[in-house]
């Protein structure tokens, strides 16, 4: 019997090499895809809380500004998170025994912070100073969503650096007036990109040029 | 105080550390705080006003608190003993704040115990004590400037009259102080004025980098050396190569004992008849330009100046305070002031004293606060043997030491930014002590220590130092406290100057001759001091001034008396003084004063801690009371040979002029380097960085090394990968001899990253991980740094940091409050290196363009430039023609490094000035 | 034996030259040779994989480099064993096209030589960078950072010159096995072997189509592989004259690094091909004719990179530049002087030897030489690297740089690595490639029996 | 499916290339095309005897070789100018000189690959399975023995005609090739 191989190897052994290049290709298309998914970046994926704070509800609801809790979002690089106190302010009025907020409570009392998970979070070579994007009319709502409309809070977005790299590459499409940094329903006129032009002359926006380099986020 | 809460912030504070320099993203938790304190928003640094006590004198300094962690410190620009400089101790003093081998509780013979069990075991030894007057019960302090502190040892001794107090500093200014008592009969302290001495002779006194005094001298002393200034004429005879030595126009190696008798000659030569049978003196080796100096001091008098070191004898500063009488100096470039330390002894007479009440069995009691007396002291006090006969022994220490081990009790010290206190400047100039975070470890400051003495109920500090000023702050106490705090002066504490005149019928004692085959000569370590700071890596690893040593000493000597004894580096010698003996390896330092050999304190701790513990060898083992700065003893070569670790191999310049010098007066050109370029020049941007270092200011003191140390988190990688030359200084400063062994010139040259315009390193690096700013800033992206090293191959000045191993502590968690949250923290594989400190300019930017203005100039500070006792180095924007980068760089002095290479960097140097005397033999001037 | 002017010991047929080289890979037993020689060799690899190993965990430390000398031994190893890669493919290709019949017998494990050299240097780079897990940045490929390899880098031009060599000299030798691959297919006995040979032999039938299609591939690969195998090395060379480091920064580095390889490729063909011809008996298919041609390419090249060395002497000199001055000087009376001048003696005084017929026609002297050829080549990749790194501009930031016992562990390894290989590859594929050794046959005769 | 057993064609078995050589040329002026002749060496001239005078190989690799210069360019191009612009040492952004050898690199290795896949296509390659290999005398055929096959589609086949026609080459021997 010198015939080693059933006829069925014939194609199979065709397809086998030329079908590796498609295979390949799939193969990079998936991984492509992976990477950028919830799954890695953590976008859109809720954090659990020590407490189920609603944004929905105190944003949204009862219309609180973003500066009562994240008091220096304005003049340092980190936003701030409200210290018990502020939330004592009204939680020792108003639902003042609710069981859900036990943790705000016992911290107060036992003057022991509150471990919030943080949502937003970078690696530790990037540095993101919020008091500047703020000055150079970037809204919160640009990296962080309608967080007005977030029951429980998530990442909007994958902070990966193609995707700081968009905004730094062509503000013009993201920034606002200064005076609506804060308004969680700017809504943007018909031409974005002529008003992002004026702005970027107004506010003194570094070029393209200057805000990719590198040390702009990494030193 | 909530903002020095710090457990609270901790956790928070991690957050915004830059702590992983890999490339994940770790789940991070935020921590905020429970009550918000007013001054803190979060995410920027707050800064205080304090001061680094050093041997008893204060450093002012302004301490960077980021969330509540001390990071960083500079020196106090209000401060006239600082004018912003700060020390390499002192920028290093950071990392002690953290160091893990403070020790941590209160142990009583080894066990752990309390504050509070310590204070009542005090109870009723102190109850006998008092029944007996206080006879019996001793106090052993450094050298005390604080005012609280004098104040309360008034108290204990108003509670305790027959109570003892002594003060010892191994490294102090007794033969100063005793000089000054044989001059004017009293101990005066002298406050001299570099600024306006023209014609300057220092005898074996290095006051560049020595004495509480050294940063305002090198201010003042490189003041005169800049562009513009009429330059003055430093004269400089010494024993041992030093960083003054290394500044002078002209300058003769001297074995100390010559010096002492040239001091005489001198004070012969310039008219001052003290000197008793001036005919028993034996002239020493000729100084060459010994006739054109007198007549040169002379040529300038009331504006020259004459210093004597504190090693020379007593004998040698009342010759010289006679000599600046006679040159009329005093009152001009010499002012007298009452002492600043409080209750001024000399140090080794004072230890003496209670070592033979020890040794009578006088001490009942003896309570040690600071110091490290077991092992500084004079080997023939046999201190540490002594010690063990007193009944109850209380130490106040920051580690558990050589002398902590031989106590009963041993209370840990609060570190100075954990405490309250005060401490006055070399001028009297007093400062607050403010904490920036609470004691680590529970840790008690000495007027605590002390008012646990006094009474049994032992006051905060804070109370302690608020009561002492109450009543000394003028009227409205508040306002003047809050101010002396912000300022870091308190205002009015300047010492008294005095007039001072010579004794009646002055005269000094001849010198005595020295036997035995070699002088030596004690030192205080160029960097780790008398040994309380051996314990500190980022100062072990600091290259010596002039040998580059690291992680030891090592005995100096001449290349001549080398080759005589058949030396080579390494080679260990065994020293015998008496009944003393010593093993060292020797290190060959041109320029040393032949058949002579210097020893650096320091070394050789015990129990230092596990950076300390085990180093080099104890110089204090061969030190004895009779001659505590100048010996004599007996060497021999043992055979055995021990590996030194230093960061230069090679000091000639191999005719590359590196360094380039130009004598005052002489005409110069800018050397105007073509920039003509076949590629189309870059556009420009708002700013464009650049820094000038003016060598002729820089004396090679090191702080800029340790400051860039500090502000960018780069580890210290231990004396073996020193040795494998892996040190990771971003900055570092290449030290020439130039011109012969026997007297070459020392040449100083910082270089950090010249952040070249044509980088020869981005060119090369496969990723991109290095990459220029369109303001010209050489970029390096750790995190996309692969490690091939090529760029750091490929950098003609060698300037580039790899991570060979993983450097960078990541466990110990007191290091993470340690690091500088703006800066990354390299993990293993990557390389790094100079940014101009990137972190600052990125701040000053966000700032500037949030108020909608340019950068001012003089507004980025780099952390090198910040701390530079001589202002040698200045940064900011070439491209606007009135900064002071610019005009300094538009100077004909100004030159680049290598740059016929047409790497076109962006740091320049500005060259070396001398000033010769024109009538000096050619061939002992500098340049 | 031959005379040595023939290319092969007249009185073979297909069959006989079938069945001769065939056997050596079909035989049912595994000479006790082998197994020794593949025993050591394996063991050397087993060093490897611990140098390796200990490598990954501790870091780019445990070698003796150090600023400045931030490129050892790996660099060193890389370059050397890219060198020797050169000569299969040159063999096969550039004596092809030049119609070198003599080239026959060699060219099979000189290719596969090839490829495992080349194997063994691309392994350096890769283990060389301080965090080796981030390599594939230096490809590019569409990424979350939008970051790209930077294309001016000599770096990024080695891995596509490496990546190309790699994989062209794979398939240039491939495709010449395909026809062998269908005869072990059809002598070999065992089941097994028919199926791993047939899958390989893709089902050749040696059809007229199939040589036509054959000849005119084989053809074209060879001028492809030489254009490349030229531009290899000249890449290689750049990673240095790319620098601006004394010593480094020189044109006449492409031309010197292509011969230094040629050199030392057929250095170490001969190295290999000596102790084979005896261990298998093919002296007559490898007579001395091939050993004395490969002698003198050898001597030609040679000359050609002691040449070079001239020429960085006299450029140095020339330049007027202090510091290649002072770089030649350091040289040749530096502390690295004694490797600088047994570089001189390996690789350029005792190779003079083959200017004489005797050393030419002496298996022994020849070996000899090779060997020391091979050190040689690999001393002067060491003088390049390090003589030049360790003193170069400002004698402040001068250093010395001391290999560790992991850089030889690492270096020995690669060596074992590459045996290894070998071995495997002499145990399981013809050595020698027979249907163009049944070429050089005269046709046979009417009175030829089967 | 075909029939389970059915001719493939007839194989004639020589000794020496130029008796095949004989058989080739008389065969083919008797008009067969659909034939092949299967040695264990290539023989000088069988292709041209066998019509086979051109190959496309060497346009596939030519334009490959084409192809990969351009991408591999315009790759550098789009990475360095367009995608993300950094400034390196001062260079030019379109820095073409530092592009040209990967750029050549690039060009070799698409040629090769292509060289090598349009080979295998052009033999249609791989075939682990063929009807020759039914017959087991086929196995010299990479040995030492050189083969004639006339297959069945050839429309002047003739089970006998082609038969004698091969017998009269002087073959060592002639078998029916059938298609299991």
């Amino acid at each position: 019997m010198p015939q080693i191989f059933h006829r069925s190897f014939n194609t199979l052994s065709r397809v086998s090499i030329f079908g590796a290049v498609f295979i390949l290709a799939a193969v990079a298309t998936v991984i492509g895809q992976i990477v950028r998914s919830p799954h890695v970046t953590g976008a859109h994926v809720v954090v659990v809380q020590p407490v189920p704070f609603s944004h929905k509800h105190h944003v949204g609801g009862l219309g609180i500004d973003c500066r009562y809790c994240h008091t220096s979002v304005e003049d340092s690089a980190f936003a701030g998170l409200p210290p018990t106190k502020t939330c004592m302010n009204c939680h020792s009025q108003v639902w003042s025994d609710a069981p859900m907020l036990e943790p705000v409570r016992s911290s107060f009392r036992e003057d022991k912070s509150i471990e919030w998970v943080r949502v937003n979070n970078l690696p530790d070579f990037v540095y993101f100073d919020h008091s500047i994007h703020l000055n150079k009319g970037v809204g919160c709502v640009t990296c962080h969503g309608q967080v007005d409309e977030m029951p429980l809070t998530w990442r909007e977005n994958s902070l990966s650096m193609e995707w700081c790299l968009d905004c730094h590459r062509q503000p013009a499409l993201f920034i606002r007036p200064r005076e609506n940094v804060f308004d969680m329903h700017w809504e943007p006129p018909s031409d974005r990109a002529a008003l992002g032009r004026q702005l970027i002359g107004e506010y003194k926006i570094a070029t393209p040029r200057q805000l990719t380099n590198c040390s702009i986020c990494h030193r | 105080m909530q903002r020095r809460d710090f457990l609270s912030m901790m956790t928070a504070t991690l957050a915004a550390a830059g702590l992983n320099g890999c490339s994940e993203t770790l789940p991070e938790k935020i921590v905020p705080y429970v009550r918000p304190p007013e001054e803190v928003v979060p995410g920027k640094p707050l800064y205080f006003a304090t001061a680094m006590p050093m041997a008893g004198y204060a450093m002012p300094l302004i301490a960077e608190s980021n969330m509540g962690r001390p990071t960083k410190v500079d020196g106090n620009p209000e401060h006239p003993a600082s004018l912003g400089a700060a020390s390499a101790i002192a920028q290093a003093s950071v990392w002690s704040l953290y160091d893990p081998d403070r020790s941590q509780t209160v142990t009583n013979d080894g066990r752990i115990s309390t504050w509070e069990s310590f204070v009542s075991a005090l109870a009723s030894p102190l109850a006998e004590r008092s029944a007996a007057q206080g006879d019996g019960l001793s106090l052993l302090t450094g050298a005390i400037t604080s005012p609280t502190l004098a104040w309360q040892l008034e108290m204990l001794l108003q509670k305790f009259p027959r109570a003892k107090w002594h003060a010892y500093e191994p490294v102090g200014c007794d033969n100063a102080r005793a000089g000054s008592r044989l001059a004017f009969g009293n101990y005066v302290d002298s406050q001299y004025r570099f600024d306006r001495a023209d014609a300057i002779l220092s005898l074996d006194r290095d006051f560049l980098s020595h004495g509480p005094a050294c940063l305002r001298h090198a201010k003042d002393f490189a003041a005169r050396r800049r562009p513009g200034q009429p330059p003055n004429r430093l004269y400089v005879v010494e024993s041992t190569p030093s960083i003054t030595g290394a500044k002078a126009d002209h300058r003769f190696p001297l074995r100390a004992r010559d010096i002492t008798t040239l001091a005489y000659l001198l004070g012969e030569r310039l008219g001052v008849r003290a000197v008793s049978s001036p005919q028993e003196i034996t002239p020493p080796t000729a100084v060459p330009w010994l006739d054109v100096l007198i007549r040169d001091l002379q040529e300038h008098k009331g504006t020259s100046l004459v210093l004597a070191g504190d090693e020379q004898p007593p004998a040698v500063h009342a010759l010289v305070h006679a000599i600046n009488a006679a040159l009329g100096n005093i009152d001009n470039t010499v002012f007298y002031s009452e002492p600043v330390e409080a209750r001024p002894v000399e140090h080794v007479e004072s230890l003496k004293e209670l070592v033979s009440d020890i040794a009578q069995g006088r001490v009942a009691i003896l309570a040690i606060a600071g110091g490290n007396p077991a092992f500084t002291a004079p080997v023939d006090f046999q201190f540490s043997k002594l010690l063990e006969s007193v009944p109850f022994r209380i130490r106040l220490g920051i580690y558990e030491d050589e002398t902590s081990a031989l106590c009963h009790w041993h209370i840990p010290e609060a570190h100075y930014l954990e405490s309250w206190g005060d401490a006055r400047a070399f001028d009297g100039t007093a400062t607050i002590l403010q904490p920036l975070i609470n004691p680590l470890y529970r840790g008690k400051n000495a007027s605590e220590f002390l008012s646990a003495l006094i009474d049994q109920s032992p006051q905060t500090g804070y109370d302690i130092v608020r009561t002492f000023w109450k009543g000394r702050m003028g009227t409205d106490f508040e306002t003047a406290w809050r101010r002396a705090l912000h300022d870091g002066v308190v205002s009015g504490t300047t010492a008294q100057t005095r007039t001072v005149s010579l004794v009646p019928n002055f005269a000094v004692p001849a010198p005595l001759p020295g036997q035995g085959d070699v002088e030596v000569l004690f030192r205080p370590d160029p960097s780790i001091f008398d040994g309380s700071m051996a314990n500190n890596p980022w100062l072990q690893e600091l290259p010596k001034p002039i040998t580059k040593l690291t992680w030891d000493n090592a005995a100096l000597i001449s290349p001549t008396t080398a080759e005589r004894l058949e030396l080579t580096n390494g080679d260990v010698v065994e020293l015998r003084d008496g009944s003393y003996t010593l093993q060292a390896p020797v290190w060959i330092s041109p320029g040393h004063a032949n058949d002579s050999l210097t020893l650096h304190f320091g070394y050789g701790r015990t129990r230092a801690g596990q950076i300390g513990t085990g180093r080099g060898f104890n110089a204090y083992a061969i030190r004895t009371s009779g001659a505590p700065t100048i010996a004599h003893s007996s060497i021999r070569k043992t055979g055995a040979r021990v590996p030194l670790a230093s960061t230069q191999s090679h000091h000639a310049m191999e005719g590359r002029d590196p360094v380039r010098t130009i004598v005052a007066g002489s005409a110069v050109e800018h050397e105007g380097l073509s920039d003509a370029s076949l590629y189309p020049p870059r556009p420009a941007a708002d700013y464009a960085w650049g820094m000038s270092i003016d060598l002729s200011a820089c004396i090679g003191c090191n702080a800029c090394v340790v400051a860039c140390q500090a502000e960018n988190n780069i580890p210290y990688v231990g004396k073996s990968e020193v040795a494998n030359g892996r040190e990771m200084h971003w900055i570092r400063i290449d030290t020439y001899f130039d011109g012969g062994n026997e007297n070459p010139d020392f040449l100083f040259q910082p270089v950090p990253c010249m952040h070249c315009e044509n980088a020869p390193c981005e060119l090369v690096c496969p990723v991109g991980a290095t990459t220029h700013s369109v303001e010209g800033l050489n970029e390096q992206t750790y995190n996309r740094c692969v490690g091939t090293r090529y760029c750091s191959n490929n950098c003609p000045y060698k300037v580039r940091r790899f991570n060979f191993l993983q450097y960078a502590d990541y466990e110990t968690p007191t290091f993470k409050l340690l690091n500088n949250p703006d800066v990354t923290v390299r993990s293993r594989g990557v390389m790094e290196k100079c940014t101009y400190c990137v972190q600052r300019i990125n701040h000053a930017r966000i700032t500037a363009e949030k108020e909608g203005r340019r950068i001012r100039d003089g507004e980025i500070v780099t952390a090198c430039q910040a701390t530079c006792p001589a202002d040698a180095i200045v940064f900011g924007d070439i491209s606007d023609p009135q900064s002071r980068v610019a005009r300094l760089k538009a100077e004909p002095r100004d030159y680049r490094l290598l740059g016929e290479l047409n790497t076109r960097p962006r740091t320049t140097y500005l060259s070396r000035l001398v000033n010769p005397h024109p009538d000096a033999p050619k061939e002992n001037r500098r340049g | 034996m031959a005379d040595d002017q023939s290319i092969i010991t007249p009185g073979y047929t297909y069959g006989s030259v079938t069945q001769k080289i065939s056997s050596i890979v079909l035989a049912r037993r595994t000479p006790w040779g082998w197994m020794v020689g593949f025993g050591i060799s394996f063991l050397l690899l087993t060093l490897l994989m611990v140098a390796v190993t200990y490598l990954l965990v501790i870091g780019v430390g445990i070698w003796g480099i150090n600023v400045p000398v931030g490129w050892g031994f790996a660099i060193i190893n890389f370059v050397w064993w890219v060198g020797i890669g050169h000569a299969g493919t040159l063999i096969s290709a550039i004596l092809l096209l030049l119609r070198q019949r003599w080239r026959t017998s060699i060219n099979r494990f000189a290719e596969a030589m090839t490829l495992f050299a080349v194997a063994c240097a691309g392994m350096f780079p890769l283990l060389h960078l301080g965090r080796p897990k981030f390599f594939y940045w230096l490809i590019p490929y569409p990424n979350t950072m939008h970051l790209w390899p930077q294309f001016r880098s000599p770096l990024v031009w080695d891995v596509f010159a490496v990546g190309t060599y790699m994989t062209v000299s794979f398939l240039f030798w491939y495709v010449g096995l395909i026809p062998d691959l269908g005869t072990l297919r059809d002598r070999s006995k065992s089941r097994a072997a028919q199926i791993v040979y047939g899958i390989f032999a893709m089902g050749w039938r040696g059809s007229a189509k199939h040589w036509h299609h054959h000849e005119v591939a084989y053809l074209l690969l060879a001028g492809l592989a030489t254009a490349l195998v030229v531009s290899v090395h000249t890449v290689v060379s750049f990673d240095f004259a790319v620098g601006i480091i004394p010593g480094w920064h020189s044109t006449i580095f492409p031309p010197y690094f292509v011969a230094g390889a040629i050199y030392s490729g057929f250095a170490m063909v001969m190295t290999l091909a000596i102790p084979m011809r005896a261990a298998y008996g093919l002296q007559d298919f490898i007579t001395m004719k091939h050993l004395t041609n490969m002698a003198k390419v050898m001597l030609a090249t040679g000359m050609i990179v002691a040449y070079g060395y001239m020429t960085e002497i006299f450029m140095a000199w020339y330049s007027g530049s202090r510091f290649e001055q002072d770089m030649v000087v350091n040289r040749m009376t530096g502390p690295y002087a004694s490797l600088y001048w047994g570089l001189i003696l390996t690789n350029i005084l005792l190779p003079q030897a083959l200017w004489f017929r005797r050393v030419r026609s002496s298996v022994l002297l020849l070996f000899i030489v090779a060997m020391s050829v091979n050190i040689g080549m690999w001393l002067e990749r060491f003088v390049i690297v390090v003589t030049s790194l360790h003193r170069d501009f400002l004698p402040s930031a001068w250093g010395m740089y001391y290999p560790t016992m992991w850089d030889w562990a690492t270096f020995i390894g690669s060596i074992g690595l590459f045996l290894t290989l070998l071995f495997l590859f002499i145990r399981f594929l013809p050595v020698i490639s027979i249907f163009e050794m049944r070429q050089i046959l005269p046709e046979p005769q009417r009175k030829e029996s089967a | 499916m075909r029939p389970s057993r059915r001719l493939y064609g007839l194989m004639a078995e020589f000794e020496r290339p130029d008796d095949l050589r004989k058989a080739v040329r008389a065969v083919r002026e008797q008009g067969y095309r659909r034939l092949d002749a299967y040695t264990p060496l290539p023989i000088d001239g069988l292709a041209e005897e066998m019509g086979m005078h051109f190959s496309w190989l060497p346009l596939i690799v030519l334009t490959a070789g084409i192809l990969g210069a351009i991408g591999g360019f315009l790759m550098q191009y789009y990475a360095s100018v367009i995608s993300y612009p950094l400034d390196i040492g001062g260079r030019p952004l379109d820095s073409w000189p530092a592009f040209i050898p990967v750029t050549f690199e690039l060009t070799i290795l698409c040629a090769s690959l292509s060289a090598v896949f349009g080979m295998l296509a052009l033999c249609g390659l791989p075939r682990p399975h063929h009807p020759l290999f039914n017959e087991p005398r086929f196995v010299l055929a990479s040995q030492n023995r050189l083969f004639l096959c006339i297959e069945s589609r050839d429309r002047r086949f003739d089970r006998e005609e082609t038969r004698k026609l091969l017998e009269s080459c002087g073959p060592s021997g002639v078998y029916d090739i059938e298609d299991k």
